[in-house]
């Protein structure tokens, strides 16, 4: 049920989540945003997007064994 | 470095002369801009900050600064060059943590070039902060 | 240098080291803009610009160059430093004839205030040039 | 019969006129205009602005003794 993705965690997300990375299931990121505010509450309540093997999303997507999935809190360099 | 965009600590007054010589064997170049950014001693809270901590997603910074200079170089066909360099890890107040430099043969499209990449840089490489007190 | 705003000779890799290290000691200074402007090789007439000689009426130069810098803090209140110099004499293509240095605590002023001072120098300066080829 | 002053040559007046400076005596800068361009016919083929004591004028101007008048041709540095 649903692809095995890696998922990398960045900015305040690592703290969050106390994970720089895991290993998932989802079917798509929809389900996947779904599942991670279950798993950790708090991250529905920082703003983050997700990049999907480096590509920054702009709406959900479908996913595939071994995509990359990264949270991205909003950027801060400069 | 760690790769051409990302530098481990302070970009330093070594590595910023070292820098300033690239593009110096291009005497087609007539103008030189550059931005430096560094970390202020601000007071937050009532603590004044000591240092940030810089972290960065490195394959997606490298994919989004080819873009930006891509993007640069399309937008204004003056420019010769551009360099974009972040810091990660600890940079200490007073010290720098981001450097642009674009090359063009005039002033007009480089001045505008390098306030472009700046801005770029702010809002599309992968970098998150964290200030140390 | 002949008085602060001018120098005999081309701006050194050495020297712009030098004023780059000037307001390090700012910890409130997040932003540092800089132009740079170098002598091109360009052709003239089929013949290839070998150096420019730069003169200047140094007096007003100083008198000028204080006016642009005064300017530019009155206009730009997040201004903490300006630094102008520009060559006279002989200056050969691939060398630098002017360095503009702005500190400021944020981009915004900064860059905006480099770009000013840039423009002023352009139209307030007395600098005449002739090129040698 | 008018103020003894200073004038300063710089760029290509300096090349029309052969000298970087000279002394000469004017009523005011309108008269010091019309005898350098009788005695520099070329100055009168260049565009330039006169300082008047290290200050770029907008108009003619009266002239005292001593006063240092500058030529200047269209300004090049940068």
């Amino acid at each position: 049920m649903g692809e095995e993705i890696r998922v990398l965690y960045f900015g305040t997300a690592r703290e969050t989540t106390g994970k720089n990375e895991e290993l998932l299931t989802a079917e798509d990121t929809a389900d996947l945003r779904h599942q991670l505010i279950q798993k950790y509450p708090a991250l529905g309540k920082i703003p983050f997007r997700m990049a999907l093997n480096k590509e920054l999303l702009k709406a959900d997507a479908p996913l595939n064994n071994n995509d990359i999935i990264a949270i991205l809190p909003p950027f801060q360099g400069g | 470095m760690k790769n051409r965009y990302l530098v481990r600590g302070p970009i330093t007054p070594l590595l910023i002369s070292e820098l300033l010589t690239l593009g110096n064997d291009d005497a087609g170049t007539g103008a030189v801009s550059i931005f430096i950014g560094r970390v202020r001693d601000d007071e937050i809270d009532g603590k004044r900050v000591n240092a940030i901590e810089y972290s960065a997603y490195d394959e997606m910074v490298v994919k989004e600064a080819d873009g930006i200079t891509g993007t640069i170089k399309s937008a204004f066909s003056d420019v010769r060059s551009v360099i974009i360099l972040h810091s990660t890890g600890v940079v200490r107040a007073g010290e720098a943590s981001l450097f642009i430099m674009v090359t063009s043969g005039h002033r007009d499209h480089g001045t505008r070039a390098c306030r472009h990449a700046l801005e770029m840089v702010k809002e599309r490489l992968p970098i998150w902060k964290k200030e140390l007190f």
